[in-house]
């Protein structure tokens, strides 16, 4: 039966994420953006709402279930309060997701019960330096060698890749799938790279990585002999995405929409002026109907349904509406939405991004 | 309740129907009544007909049985528009002009339905509900100057006191069906007429005025961009009398304040079914075109991937993905809009979002499609370039996208139509 | 010296030009798209206007020189009459111009004087059946045989095919360049196929046509020896498109602007509303920026300035801005946009046309 | 007269030298400036200053000269603007940011031409027109409550009897070149203020306030989404004094139908001028994404082909035809208001297309080059991230896009502000 309405327990998730995202991460949006550095606290009050944990079953330390519902729920209003601490917050999911999805038991009783523990940062390594990227035609490699794997490569935009213990590394195998790996960052032939200076998610550290014959032991392969199918994760990834994006771009619509009802010109609200009036209603228009094709895509995930074609356009879909609002909500405010105390000029910022973005974020 | 895109096995049986006689029925004709622009749907029609009318039948007699005390009311949201959502939209793709033909009461049951007594709707709907002889329900609102302004309407109802009948008199025009209704068969419209013009919207009321009544006269069938095969009439009503209780709900002009447009919004409230529907028809009408253009580009093999990245795709590959999109967001809102209907939720937000959504992205699509196809598209051979003209009226009628978005913006601003306009 | 003021003389003949326009042309062209035919009447009172003659240098019979800028402002203000009627009227120019441009000395001789007599159908034949059509990779061959050129092929949306005497049919040839060939339509192996019937310039006929073995003599073959430069030709036939898609747009944004400002809805002109003033100011500065393009486009041929860039892009942008245009056009007449007694449903109707258009027009 | 595009040699070359500034002095600044955000483009400034000191000065000696009735008053259009244009573009194209730090009496210098005495502007203009030390004007008009609604400014300048001086009190804010016209040079501000609120624009009068005037405080240096080398300042007055004669045009508060609002418009009139300017920037910042765009591709195997149709090309190509479409109509609009200018013609109608179409075709085809580019579009290792950030000013100053495109609509249905607001 159609519906629209989340569970109860998507609702309470989502109103202890608001009002996270309104308390704590909204006040210091602005100065982490600013600064390009994020508050520890405020990454740990998020990790304590205790996202992951309730998406692990039990026998690995955690008390629930993942749904790519939920977490496409989550992800919005993470991101409503802010797309670089929403990064940051769920960057753990980047492994933690995968393994779980894919990883042999020995890998998920080793990995799994450290995410329902204290945040602490870990990433994967999916995008590739360079002008175009392209993640079925990678360039990172990884070689069968005396029984155990080689990683050859450049990669590139891999969060907290500096402080990361685990990275999940991404390199196209022999065959030409794509297999995971899970590296130790300090091991040898892993070097991290300056940090990345990006238009947007200034908060969010990203680095460059080179991976010169990084050997990796059979058993660090996700999912062992059987590997991983990773079109199903970028599957997950894209979703995740698009959430994000939703999360922007109602932000922006929002505030916007609030703006343009207080700010008198000509003696009247500007948002009595059908030109701004209609750039809301559109916006609002767009931002519903990204959000509806991330639950779309969402459901068929979790019916385990083959869902390339909803992700793929959720992503896409609300990758271009993300920019359009949020570029209409600098243009509501016009000179103000130039001026960087007002946040719809970061949004936008952030926004510009998901159309490139690659493997930042997982539900 | 959980978040789902679940459509009950049910509505995906309906649906498959309404696809073979949309494929089998309708689109065998539709090069032919595009070109033919007032010949009838007869195929359609005399296929739809007895369905439509068993279902009519089952309907009315629900809606008019006495409540049963006993019966336990029925837990959980209906799919009453879900199924009405398919429907339309099979139909559209098969022919969006021979849909507009269909026989049944249409909008002037729904304003039967909203406002009528239970002896109105049992005198006025059941023959839509019996007989061999199909029969048609039209709306009659717009008018030369009365376009998205409808409180601005001329036509007038008079009350002769001698006879205790309504004498008509005005121009109606843009009626969808109006003379199958009148002309073709023994059916009616639902036409809004003013019985105090100093009343503003007060004195808007709904009459009805069914087939060979003297003095109403289609006086024009409109040669249009597309959906030719639809019947849009023009009618004159010229001394036209109607009997007393013709008028539908209540025939006392109250203040505002008083309820007073309440038969009005009562009207009004239809919108919040029939632009979601709307928007269903449009979709239909999109997929046809996005369904053709992708068989002829796997004829010229070219596919459309979904996982290569922006440098790796076609410019036309974008384009087909970018309408692909398109059309589902239209699709999920609509969706959402009827939901909210089958759940009894209020939805007039939701309902112009729609609306507006739907109107707006299939124009985009049908152009699109057409040239893609290249002069093949905008040939009459094949049925692209029709799809574009049936397109176009989705963001005109029922509420033009301006004014759906107009309605959008009052709601999502909190703003009355007097403080936004 | 940057300037944007036509010659006296363009201006005379623009103002002759608006004056059929409005008056022969107008009044006929809504019973001329619903018959599928003009009136000869009115093609020959728009051939005495003396388009071609006044193009055509004295010694072959005009009194006059050839210039594209003169050519795109005639072209402009015909179209706002009619589209198809301004494709007929001009269609000689189809052969008349690519002769004079390319043509040898007895070929000028033998065609040119036929264009300052009565009207007579003449055309060209260049598009081809299908589902996408590249000039460059031309189906249509000419080969060289027995001091002959024998061509084949299939050719589509041929202009007055059923009566026109000559036809300059465009073949690929051995090298893989483009030639053309004046050929005599009654010539043995030419098969006229049944009118196409299309969504737009109904008055217009135009055919399918068949080359089986068509034999052509040496001197046929335009250019002689030296041949043509199917580009340049290209280039001409764009901005003369280009210039007909503005003539098109600039008639339904006018006729909106008019119907907006009369049509009163909700106790005021629609035109007070900003939704529909809006759309509105967008379409005349489309319009004038399509007609800039066409200009520049046109002043760089006059110069003999290689304008292959120019022509193209003037082509693209203003068949999508008569699009955008004419689309808006019918959004502003609301359901009377939609009847085909009012004009603007023919002019969307004949816009769309411009993207697929193909060497229908030359200036 | 005749249709024509040919920019004269003259002004080619004049191209030439900016673009040789723009590449050689402020490119290799623009990153390194763009992340100070608060620094001088010291190298720009020192290098142009002699530059438009000297033209400057010629510009003034020949605007104070005396008529000489024995000179033949020059035949034809000038090429004041095209000169103007073609500058501004090339020097956008090196950085925008510090293009609006030019040493020159910019807007402030146009409300002086327009509405000084000769001895006004000999006394405040001279100052741009000799030295060793560059200065810069600035024009104060925007307010916290009056943005797009210049008539509602609330700084006020009252008339000391005592002293003949006004005081002046209030708050402006987005002043470009605020800072380095009041505290970094000897410059000077022009001020609107109102010196009888109850009459509306015939009461708003022009100010010029000098740099290091007792009262009038810098309050805040902006930090901004983009153009970022740019000094935007507010300032606040706080009982400011400035002398009797200070103020530009005249004194008196004339009622509107004795031409109250002459200063107003001559204000207003100035747009025609600064619009077509401020699209020229736009358009420098659009040339510099797009060109780099293409130099990209090329390195990666990509070429943009004028010769291929739809489907032959890829999705990058077609986005990038598009791109250098849309730069081109804007250039092109913005062309001809300049032509209309040199041409000593009204341009207000073309002036605001070019600005609208400018403002909003560049804000696109920045964000489109950053999406060909992918990451290294978003990287703050290359410019194409900034330019989209430079280009996003252009469609707010001068008037916004909306309020640009209320402007053109008037014109063309020739309705008055009131009648179309």
């Amino acid at each position: 039966m159609v519906s629209f309405t989340p569970t109860d327990e998507q609702r309470m998730l989502v109103e202890a994420i608001h009002r996270y995202a309104e308390l704590d991460v909204r006040p210091i949006a602005h100065e982490a953006d600013e600064a390009a550095s994020i508050p520890d606290a405020v990454i740990r009050t998020g990790w304590e709402i205790g996202l992951i944990p309730a998406s692990l079953p039990e026998e690995y330390g955690g008390f629930g279930q993942r749904e790519a519902l939920t977490g496409v729920l989550a992800a919005e209003e993470l991101a409503w309060g802010d797309l670089a601490v929403a990064l940051k917050v769920m960057a753990p999911a980047l492994v933690a997701y995968p393994v779980l999805m894919f990883g042999t038991e020995a890998q998920k009783r080793d990995l799994l019960p450290r995410f329902c523990e204290d945040y602490s940062p870990m990433t994967a390594a999916l995008t590739e330096p360079g002008l175009f990227f392209d993640p079925l035609a990678m360039q990172t490699t990884a070689t069968a060698e005396d029984g155990q794997f080689v990683l050859n490569g450049a990669k590139a935009n891999v969060p907290l890749a500096a402080e990361a213990e685990t990275i999940l590394v991404y390199a196209r195998e022999a065959g030409g799938e794509v297999g995971a790996y899970l590296v130790d960052r300090q091991q040898a032939g892993i070097a991290v790279g300056e940090r990345e200076k990006l238009m947007g998610i200034r908060g969010l550290e990203t680095y460059p990585l080179t991976l010169d014959g990084v050997r990796v032991d059979q058993a660090r392969r996700l999912g062992g002999e059987a590997g991983i199918r990773f079109g199903l994760i970028q599957n997950y990834a894209h979703v995740a995405l698009a959430a994000l994006a939703v999360g922007v771009a109602r932000a922006s619509a929002e505030y916007a929409r609030a703006y343009a009802k207080q700010r008198v010109q000509f003696g009247v609200p500007i948002a009595t002026k059908q030109a701004i009036a209609f750039m809301l209603a559109e916006a609002a228009i767009e931002v519903d109907a990204a959000r509806l094709m991330v639950w779309e895509a969402a459901w068929k995930l979790d019916q385990g349904q083959e869902a390339t074609r909803e992700a793929t356009l959720a992503r896409q879909y609300a990758a271009n509406a993300a920019l359009t609002v949020t570029d209409a909500g600098v243009q509501t405010l016009g000179g103000y939405g130039f001026i960087r105390e007002y946040p719809v000029e970061r949004w936008l910022r952030n926004a510009r991004g998901f159309a490139m973005f690659s493997g930042l974020a997982m539900v | 309740m959980a978040i789902s895109f679940e459509i009950p096995e049910r509505v995906v049986q309906e649906q498959q129907m309404a696809m073979a006689l949309a494929q089998g029925v309708m689109r065998p004709q539709a090069r032919r009544l595009d070109e033919d622009e007032h010949a009838r749907p007869v195929d359609f029609i005399q296929m739809i007909w007895p369905v439509l009318r068993d279902q009519q039948k089952r309907q009315l007699d629900k809606l008019l049985a006495p409540p049963d005390p006993n019966k336990p009311k029925r837990e959980g949201p209906g799919i009453t528009y879900l199924r009405m959502m398919v429907q339309v939209e099979a139909l559209s793709w098969g022919d969006a002009g021979q849909y507009l033909c269909m026989p049944s009461a249409l909008l002037a049951g729904s304003a039967i339905e909203a406002v009528g007594t239970p002896e109105q709707k049992e005198r006025f709907l059941r023959r839509f509900a019996e007989g061999d002889d199909p029969k048609w329900g039209a709306m009659a609102m717009t008018e030369p100057n009365a376009g998205s302004d409808t409180k601005a309407i001329e036509t007038t109802a008079v009350l002769d006191p001698e006879t205790r009948e309504w004498v008509l008199n005005g121009e109606k025009i843009f009626i969808t069906g109006g003379g199958l209704a009148l002309n073709e068969s023994n059916g009616l419209v639902v036409v809004w007429a003013t019985v105090d013009k100093s009343a503003g919207r007060a004195g808007m009321k709904p009459f009805v005025v069914e087939a060979r009544t003297p003095g109403v006269i289609v006086t024009k069938a409109e040669i249009k961009h597309g959906i030719r095969a639809s019947d849009t009439v023009a009618v004159s009503f010229q001394n036209a009398r109607i009997p007393y209780d013709h008028l539908l709900g209540d025939p006392e002009v109250r203040a505002i304040d008083e309820g007073g447009t309440k038969g009005f919004k009562g009207a009004m409230a239809t919108f919040d079914a029939s632009r979601p529907l709307v928007a269903a028809g449009a979709l239909g009408v999109g997929r046809a075109a996005l369904e053709f253009v992708r068989e002829k580009l796997i004829e010229a093999g070219i596919d459309i991937p979904y996982d290569r990245p922006y440098h790796k795709l076609s410019a036309i590959q974008r384009d087909v993905l970018e309408m692909e999109a398109q059309l589902k967001a239209a699709y999920l809102l609509t969706l959402r809009a009827i939901s909210l209907l089958d759940h009894g939720q209020r939805n007039s937000l939701e309902a112009s979002m729609a609306k507006a959504k739907a109107g707006k992205a299939v124009t985009w699509v049908t152009q699109k499609a057409v040239e893609i196809l290249g002069m093949m598209g905008y040939n009459r051979e094949w049925l692209a370039e029709k799809w574009m003209r049936d397109a176009r009226i989705n963001d005109i009628y029922e509420g033009t996208g301006q004014i759906n978005l107009l309605i959008v913006a009052r709601r999502i601003l909190d703003y009355s139509s007097r403080e936004l306009n």
